[in-house]
């Protein structure tokens, strides 16, 4: 009977209708976010129960089925992103019940920021995301990606300002630009194969102009969404401006959305269309991103800044999957591997970004020349902040240990030794801009600087978040166990040694 | 040379003009037009091929995914002119400046 | 100079894709597959014959539904940048005016009433008919001010949110009914399309004439709605 | 159908490219926007030809009119600002004279 539920459904539904009744029903929007937060831990874990028991689930909308009509479709990878978004959503509702607390003394310092407006388009949000995880119909993806899109835009704008506005704004034109080109692509692969269904078109794609056309449109388009270097420009500002709640769910959570759309196209729809040279080229560019995100990170004024511009650096680790799935007998390995620094990536960016929220929420500024000392006032928060860095960086026993351990092993037994080196001098850049924010915040000064009360919240929660990133490091065989399921690569997972 | 084929050049060539545009001019308000015509590009090409080469009767489907897309153009065109307003009454400027970073 | 390359640079890599897509288009399968076949086979059991409707409402419902939620979440977006104070109309309604829009407003309100209808078997439906609500609400908004000022708090966000609701619950309805998501149970097809196309029609409507305010409109105007209640466009 | 071909459907695709070409270089704003609804409605022809009804009905009203009244209402906006911004520099700079 419980295998009968279609959960995905509610997956779905849940944070629709929630996001719906906070714009209804104005001042319950922390309470509909807490039903939202735990009312979808009983549809997720049957969810990943079914696949887990019985494989990729199928279900169709409206019982007519591909192609006619639409399907949803959750396998592995699909768990893997909802349960992160879980994760990552249940700590940000959390924290964003303190951010926006009506009693606190936020009306004064965040603007005029609407908590109704937050909750709804952050529900909204959500259910873009899982609406997006679940469908397995390229014009829907599309739909979804608009979905996504806005209500990420709209987040931004709330934080109100001028720079925060103009961040929006430079979003919206680059996602539309996105969105535009991968629906040209849709419409090719159409009028190509007849279908819209991602399973169907797995079956007939070909290597045609067409298709090709379509990949170079659609990954076009993704990787734009996706920020990679050197189309990351609209990113940084757009997540160091954004609320504190929105810069953690748009850099752990949004980017995270069109490069799994381009995992499943690539590896699934489009595997006699991509060519070697056009992955290498995909990670050329994430080379590129994280020399030049750390770089950028290590000279920021300010702390969110410093955050974002990380976050460009650590998507660029995500597209060496694409030259390290050529290797031989090394494609399952990288493909785990990515998944892995997707998944630690999404819970220690969401704890660094959380934390450095705390940080301007409570001194009222992020200006890193002028936080010595802070740890003083705030040490969870700093904690937190610290065991997200080591995550960051790739230290063991952390979740971004394990995700980078699997594609250093990925490069090295596919005889790519030189996105090796990448890998390690990251990490080193890593350190130094982790290090360089924590020299300043964990010094000892006499006049510490004035913190106003900070919610129990909001320091908890990017404390949780910084713990699981780590947790990720720990109990590495569940999630490996999870990718296996339904995954279009196998072979052996290339653990080089480690249990 | 078809109506089909016609439009859907037409089509491809409104798509390239609109990105043109969309790059090189600063004006958000000329950005955005210049995003409508892509747009409108990308559903032309979507609705004239849907008309197959010599179909009596088109194809249905390409033509809900134009509507669809023309729903979803005007929504963003809204909040694109809501924010491009915004943008204005709060910087003074009309384009977006070059490194918006700080 | 500099500016000129960057210009050519574009220029090449933009005549470069639109012939990579030319020459994708001009190879496409004479008469390709596609669901044509398919929808004209399953019409009869969708509830309306006109076949766009047929796609967008019943075999494709899904992506309409979600189209709408980003439609109602444009006006989210414009609401977030901040209040707006409602200026004056631009054009007061004069005499000539006035009587010009009593004859051309339930004209379009008429017309969008048809277009509803009209769609399930002819051109038409819940967008075109919304669009031109929506044109009726802007005629409204430019020409007498009080209008504008009726439209805030809790009924305009009921009608805004109207046609994802009423989607929403029969999406979920007829699950509930031993279907599944979206799958109207038989002989009910027509008459749960043209509820959903009513409730879509009318939160068109509204959102189209909000989205023109442009931002949400600041609540201090709410004194002068005791006014003109009866002057709401959607009755 | 040849020459219907030739009649209509040739000037139509030229005159679209034309005026998408020239509401994109026009220097004044407010006649792009007006180029643009001319566009849209010109767009609504291009799909009746193309047997779209549907979407012609629906270009006619949102893409030309819906479309048109936000872009010239944001274009209304945008230059009032701009005139308040010019008068308020125009007054600091008497100032400072």
């Amino acid at each position: 009977m419980v295998a009968l539920i279609p959960w995905s459904v509610w997956i779905i539904f849940l944070p629709l209708l929630t996001g719906i009744f906070a714009f209804l029903f104005r001042g319950r929007g922390a309470q509909l976010g807490i039903v939202t937060a735990v009312g979808l831990l009983p549809p997720l874990i049957g969810l990943t129960w079914q696949v887990l028991s019985c494989g990729p689930q199928h279900y169709s909308v409206g019982g007519w089925g591909a192609p006619l009509g639409i399907d949803l479709y959750a396998d592995g990878l699909s768990i893997i992103m909802l349960v992160m978004t879980a994760l990552v959503g249940i700590g940000t509702t959390f924290y964003a019940t303190g951010y926006y607390s009506p009693t606190g003394e936020t009306k004064e310092k965040n603007h005029q920021q609407d908590p109704a407006l937050f909750w709804s388009l952050w529900l909204l949000l959500w259910a873009a995301l899982n609406c997006l995880f679940l469908s397995a119909d390229v014009f829907n993806l599309y739909v979804a990606l608009e979905f996504l899109g806005l209500s990420a835009v709209a987040l931004v704008a709330l934080a109100g300002g001028p720079s925060a506005v103009a961040a929006a704004m430079r979003y919206l034109l680059v996602s539309l630009l996105g969105s535009l080109s991968y629906l040209l692509g849709v419409a090719l692969l159409y009028f190509a194969h007849g279908t819209l269904s991602l399973g169907l078109l797995a079956e007939s794609v070909t290597s045609s102009p067409a298709s090709f056309a379509a990949t170079t449109l659609m990954t076009a388009g993704l990787v734009m969404k996706t920020a990679l270097f050197p189309l990351h420009f609209w990113l940084p500002p757009a997540h160091a401006n954004a609320p504190a709640p929105v810069s953690a769910v748009l850099s752990a959570l949004v980017v995270k959305a069109s490069f799994y759309l381009l995992l499943r196209l690539w590896f699934q729809v489009f595997t006699n269309t991509v060519t070697p040279s056009v992955a290498l080229l995909l990670g050329i560019l994430g080379v590129a991103a994280i020399f030049w995100g750390s770089v950028q990170a290590l000279m920021a004024q300010r702390l969110k800044l410093l955050v974002a511009y990380s976050t460009v650096a650590q998507l660029g680790y995500i597209f060496l999957v694409f030259p390290l799935a050529q290797g031989k007998g090394t494609g399952f390995s990288a493909w785990c591997g990515g998944l892995y620094f997707i998944l630690s990536h999404a819970c220690a960016k969401a704890a660094a970004f959380l934390a450095a929220g705390t940080v301007l929420y409570g001194f009222g500024h992020d200006r890193i020349d002028e936080l010595a000392g802070i740890t003083q006032r705030l040490p969870v928060t700093m904690f937190a902040f610290g065991v997200a860095g080591v995550s960051l960086i790739g230290l063991p026993p952390s979740g971004g240990f394990i995700g980078k351990w699997l594609l250093l092993n990925a490069a090295l037994a596919g005889g790519q030794w030189w996105w090796a080196i990448v890998i390690i001098i990251g990490g080193l850049l890593a350190a130094a801009y982790v290090f360089r924010f924590f020299s300043r915040a964990f010094s000892y000064v006499e006049q510490v600087p004035i913190c106003r009360d900070v919610p129990w919240s909001m320091e908890l929660t990017a404390l949780a978040l910084g713990l699981s990133a780590m947790a990720l490091g720990i109990i590495a065989t569940q999630p490996l166990a999870v990718m296996q399921i339904g995954a279009p690569l196998a072979g052996p997972v290339l653990t080089g040694g480690l249990p | 040379m078809n109506i089909s084929l016609l439009y859907s050049l037409v089509g491809l060539a409104l798509f390239s003009l609109g990105l043109y545009g969309l790059i090189a001019y600063g004006h958000l308000l000329r950005k955005i037009l210049a995003v409508n015509v892509m747009g409108s590009g990308a559903f032309l090409i979507l609705v004239a091929l849907a008309r197959g080469w010599r179909q009596t009767s088109p194809d249905p489907v390409p033509h809900a995914m134009g509507l669809t897309g023309l729903v979803v153009a005007v929504s963003a065109t809204a909040l694109a002119l809501a924010l491009a307003c915004r943008v204005q009454e709060t910087t003074g400027s009309t384009q977006l400046t070059e490194d918006g970073s700080d | 100079m500099r500016l000129f390359s960057a210009k050519l640079i574009i220029i090449v890599l933009l005549v470069a894709l639109a012939g990579l897509i030319a020459w994708a288009i001009l190879s496409l399968p004479f008469n390709g597959p596609s669901l044509r076949a398919q929808v004209f086979a399953n019409i009869g059991h969708s509830g309306v014959s006109n076949p766009v409707t047929a796609v967008l409402l019943n075999f494709r419902g899904y992506d309409t539904l979600l189209e709408i939620v980003v439609l109602f979440l444009a006006v989210l977006g414009a609401w977030s940048l901040g209040m707006v104070q409602l200026p004056g109309p631009p054009y007061p309604a004069g005499l000539f005016l006035s009587a010009l829009l009593r004859i051309l407003l339930p004209a379009m309100v008429l017309t969008a009433g048809y277009l509803l209808w009209a769609g399930a078997h002819a051109p038409g439906g819940a967008f075109q008919a919304g669009a031109v609500l929506g044109g009726a609400g802007i005629l409204l908004l430019l020409t007498e001010v009080r209008f504008a000022s009726a439209i805030v708090s809790w009924p305009l966000r009921t009608l805004l949110s109207a046609g994802v609701l009423v989607f929403t619950g029969v999406a979920l309805g007829s699950m509930f009914l031993g279907g599944r998501l979206l799958e109207y149970p038989r002989h009910w097809a027509g008459i749960l399309i043209l509820v959903i196309e009513t409730a879509a029609t009318l939160s068109i409507g509204v959102i189209l004439t909000v989205l023109f305010i442009g931002g949400r409109p600041s609540e201090a105007d709410r004194t002068l709605s005791v006014k003109s209640t009866g002057k709401r466009k959607d009755k | 159908m040849i020459w219907s071909q030739w009649l209509f459907d040739l000037p139509l695709a030229l005159v679209l490219l034309w005026l998408a070409w020239r509401l994109l270089t026009s220097a004044d704003l407010f006649k792009a926007v007006v180029l643009f609804i001319a566009f849209g409605l010109l767009m609504a022809l291009a799909w009746v030809r193309l047997q779209a009804v549907d979407i012609a009905l629906a270009e006619a009203a949102i893409g030309a009119g819906v479309t048109g009244a936000l872009f010239l209402s944001a274009l209304n906006k945008i230059n009032s600002e701009q005139q308040k911004n010019d008068k308020g520099q125009a007054e600091t700079k008497g100032r400072n004279l």
